[in-house]
């Protein structure tokens, strides 16, 4: 009776019902909209307790769908509460400053990256690209950043298309798939807090 | 086919005329004459009409196609035997034609109208537990399967009262001027008709003669079972006329009691199902 | 919409489900594609019937227009 | 499975994804398809207001970025709609109802009016939470029987789900097909665009038909 999966849905339910019965109680809107993200967490774990590759494939749009309700929720909060959406007065307390250590800093998290490859490679290198614009102030390129993430994302797609439709090809298209989402990770994080600032022209 | 459609839309607005008759005379009224409702239709049809300067154009008109349109999907689905969900998303359909024709319109009236009809559609949609019942019972939802399964074992509606007293229930609301018919009651003056006149309001009145067809047919066909022609029209009429009664002797309940019998009635129906699901 | 074209549709609409119906009878034309046609032909013909039969001859008043 | 809807008509396969058409799932995918269209061709109308006690009355008029975000909303809903209408897989069916939740959630949220966006935040929590019992219904049913296919399930070889999959999946599709529930609410009604208001009950309603036959098929 008592498996591995049973005893973890149980622990997943048990933290559903902590999840809503924090948000049945809560009252103020701010508070419940936090809330609600720990709400999803017992649904993704119920997807995770699936434990094969089928799981991994559904955490995804899970999450998205989550975050994207969530993103629009915010949303709908700030409209309603009529609050601006970045602060009026800045406080000015940069420490890094302007110079050559920042560069090599970034240029060696990039390479790190990249020999790394894939999802976590992106990672490091767009933490790089955030930590050198971060350094830099705000000049970043939005076009330039972009487009970079469309062309990267386009080749992910089509190696793909390479996997479905010319199966000989493989290596070429796995060589495709990382080279993509390595660019296009990089990309989507170093606009991480970049929105946050003077509007865009 | 043409033809059954035509004499169902036609049967169907002299059965609403027999409504507005046994209501007049319950009432002591003399009542209108029993083919007015088909009067009516041919009046609406030749008056001159427009579409008001505040509506919403294409949805003004294109509703009108749509709500007799559904309705023909439903006599072909009772005529062929399909499933029963078809015919009870249609019945369902109905209430978001009314929502449509109401607020294309921008009157005030018509958007009361449209909002009460989804007020109601919220209450009824429990009240088609009475599937589940029919599915634990015959093992389909083939109109054709369920009138098999009543050649062998008798009428469905001995087997399952209690969903025959659902769609019973469900007819009712759809009669007008009885206890559920808040989408139509005087202080929303016409409700979501109030725009809709002319040869519009007589494609309506084509939709509602349809309707009263197809639900008195459909009610017969999977509760009693294929019968002649002749049983089924003299049935119809019985049901009809028993309709009347009904809403003749009870008064128009106000839209949140309205909601409130209808949501009691449908919480009672699913605790039996459940247990009846959970016996069989 | 001018009357004449009112009426075309609906004549339109009518042949379009005579045929069909008596194609579906002889066999020609699969069932499914006769409803089809009928659920789409019925309304606007009815319609358009009405159309034609109520518009008018371009002699009358002006009627009301509305608000 | 083949007493529920009619019988299939024919299959359509995406690699692993299974799009199916029955009479019931035709018959709604095009009542969706109608709908849509006509929300992408009809204009909305000019609601006329009655001052209450008098017999003063205004017309309302409509802010042109606002029709146009509620439109593309409702196409989305729309497209959202037709896909849980034919999808053969049950977390395929998940998603598209949640983002028709999300999309009635946008359809109501469009309006600037401090009464509406009240109402839009608080569907959206029901909405968002929603979401716990759909994935984890068909999480549940992944888990039992091994497969996500309503086919699969519907047909015997990979047994019934179990019950609390369907009581999660009514559940989620209650709380995100919203419309119903809240019509009583004049907030949705306060605002003109009759096809996107339209659209938003027509979507719940849809999701509602659809959740009945997967819960009888599975």
């Amino acid at each position: 009776m008592w498996n591995a999966y049973s005893i973890g849905m149980a622990a997943v339910l048990a933290t559903g019902v902590i999840a809503f019965a924090a948000l049945a109680l809560e009252r103020d809107d701010l508070h419940r909209l936090l809330l609600i993200d720990l709400v999803e967490i017992p649904s993704l774990g119920i997807i995770a307790l699936l434990g094969t590759d089928l799981a991994e494939a559904l955490v995804l749009p899970g999450l998205v769908v989550g975050i994207a309700e969530l993103l629009a929720l915010s949303h709908i909060y700030l409209l309603k509460e009529g609050l601006r959406d970045r602060p009026e007065g800045y406080l000015h307390i940069e420490v890094v400053e302007i110079g050559h250590a920042p560069a090599i800093i970034a240029s060696l998290l990039v390479v790190y990256g990249i020999i790394l490859s894939g999802f976590t490679g992106g990672g490091i290198a767009g933490l790089g690209v955030v930590f050198f614009f971060m350094a830099k102030g705000h000049r970043e390129d939005f076009a330039l950043l972009e487009a970079a993430a469309g062309i990267s994302w386009g080749i992910w797609v089509a190696s793909f298309f390479v996997f479905m439709f010319l199966p000989e090809y493989w290596y070429l298209a796995v060589m495709g798939a990382a080279v993509g989402i390595l660019l296009k990770v990089t990309a989507k994080m170093s606009l991480v807090g970049t929105m946050w600032g003077k509007p865009h022209e | 086919m043409i033809g059954e459609l035509i004499g169902a839309t036609i049967f169907g607005l002299l059965l609403l005329g027999i409504h507005r008759k046994v209501i007049a005379r319950i009432q002591g009224r003399p009542g209108p004459p029993i083919w007015q409702e088909i009067l009516h239709t041919l009046k609406f049809s030749f008056k001159v009409s427009w579409v008001p300067r505040t509506a919403s154009r294409v949805l003004f008109v294109g509703i009108v196609l749509v709500a007799i349109a559904i309705w023909v999907v439903a006599y072909l689905v009772v005529r062929e035997g399909g499933s029963l969900l078809i015919l009870f998303g249609i019945y369902m359909l109905h209430k978001i034609v009314e929502h449509g024709f109401g607020l294309s319109s921008g009157s005030p009236y018509g958007k009361f109208g449209g909002v009460r009809s989804v007020i109601s559609a919220a209450s009824e949609i429990p009240l088609f537990v009475s599937v589940a019942g029919i599915v634990l019972v015959t093992g389909s939802l083939l109109i054709s399967d369920i009138t098999a399964w009543q050649a062998v074992h008798g009428p469905l509606l001995l087997a399952l009262p209690l969903a025959a007293f659902a769609m019973y229930l469900v007819l009712l609301s759809k009669m007008p001027w009885g206890p559920f018919s808040i989408v139509e009651s005087k202080e929303i003056v016409s409700g979501y008709k109030t725009e809709h006149f002319g040869i519009w309001r007589a494609g309506l009145e084509v939709c509602n003669g349809l309707k009263t067809s197809v639900l008195l047919y459909s009610f017969i066909v999977v509760f009693l079972g294929p019968l002649p022609l002749l049983w089924v029209l003299a049935l119809m009429l019985g049901i009809q006329v028993s309709l009347s009664f009904a809403c003749a002797l009870t008064p128009m309940l106000a839209p949140f009691d309205s909601v409130t019998v209808q949501s009691l009635v449908a919480g009672g129906l699913l605790l039996y199902f459940l247990a009846l699901g959970v016996i069989l | 919409m001018e009357k004449t074209t009112a009426l075309g549709i609906a004549v339109l609409c009518g042949a379009a489900m005579l045929l069909s119906a008596a194609g579906a009878a002889a066999g020609a034309v699969p069932p499914i594609l006769a409803a089809a046609v009928l659920v789409l032909a019925f309304p606007a013909g009815t319609i358009a019937l009405f159309v034609w039969w109520s518009a008018g001859e371009g002699e009358e008043d002006i009627p009301f227009l509305g608000y | 499975m083949n007493s529920i809807g009619g019988p299939p008509l024919f299959f359509l396969e995406f690699g692993d994804i299974m799009i199916y058409f029955s009479p019931y799932t035709v018959a709604l995918f095009l009542l969706a398809l109608v709908f849509t269209v006509l929300a992408i061709v009809s204009r909305p109308e000019n609601q006329v207001e009655i001052l209450f006690g008098t017999d003063a009355y205004y017309g309302k008029e409509i802010d042109v970025p606002e029709m146009r975000f509620r439109r593309f909303m409702s196409i989305a809903c729309g497209l959202a709609c037709m896909g849980a209408m034919v999808t053969g897989d049950l977390f395929d069916f998940t998603l598209f109802v949640s983002l028709v939740g999300i999309c009635n959630v946008g359809i109501v949220a469009a309006v600037k009016t401090k009464h509406v966006q009240n109402a839009a935040f608080q569907y959206g929590i029901v909405a968002l939470t929603a979401t716990v019992p759909l994935f984890g219904g068909a999480a549940i049913a992944a888990a039992t029987t091994g497969t996500l296919s309503m086919i699969a399930l519907g047909s015997g070889l990979a047994g019934p789900a179990p019950f609390i999959t369907r009581a999660a999946l009514v559940l989620g599709v209650m709380g995100e097909g919203m419309a119903p529930f809240y019509a009583a609410k004049a907030e949705m009604f306060r605002a003109p665009g009759a096809p996107y208001v339209i659209m938003c009950s027509f979507s719940s309603l849809l999701i509602f038909l659809r959740v009945v036959e997967v819960v009888l098929t599975i």
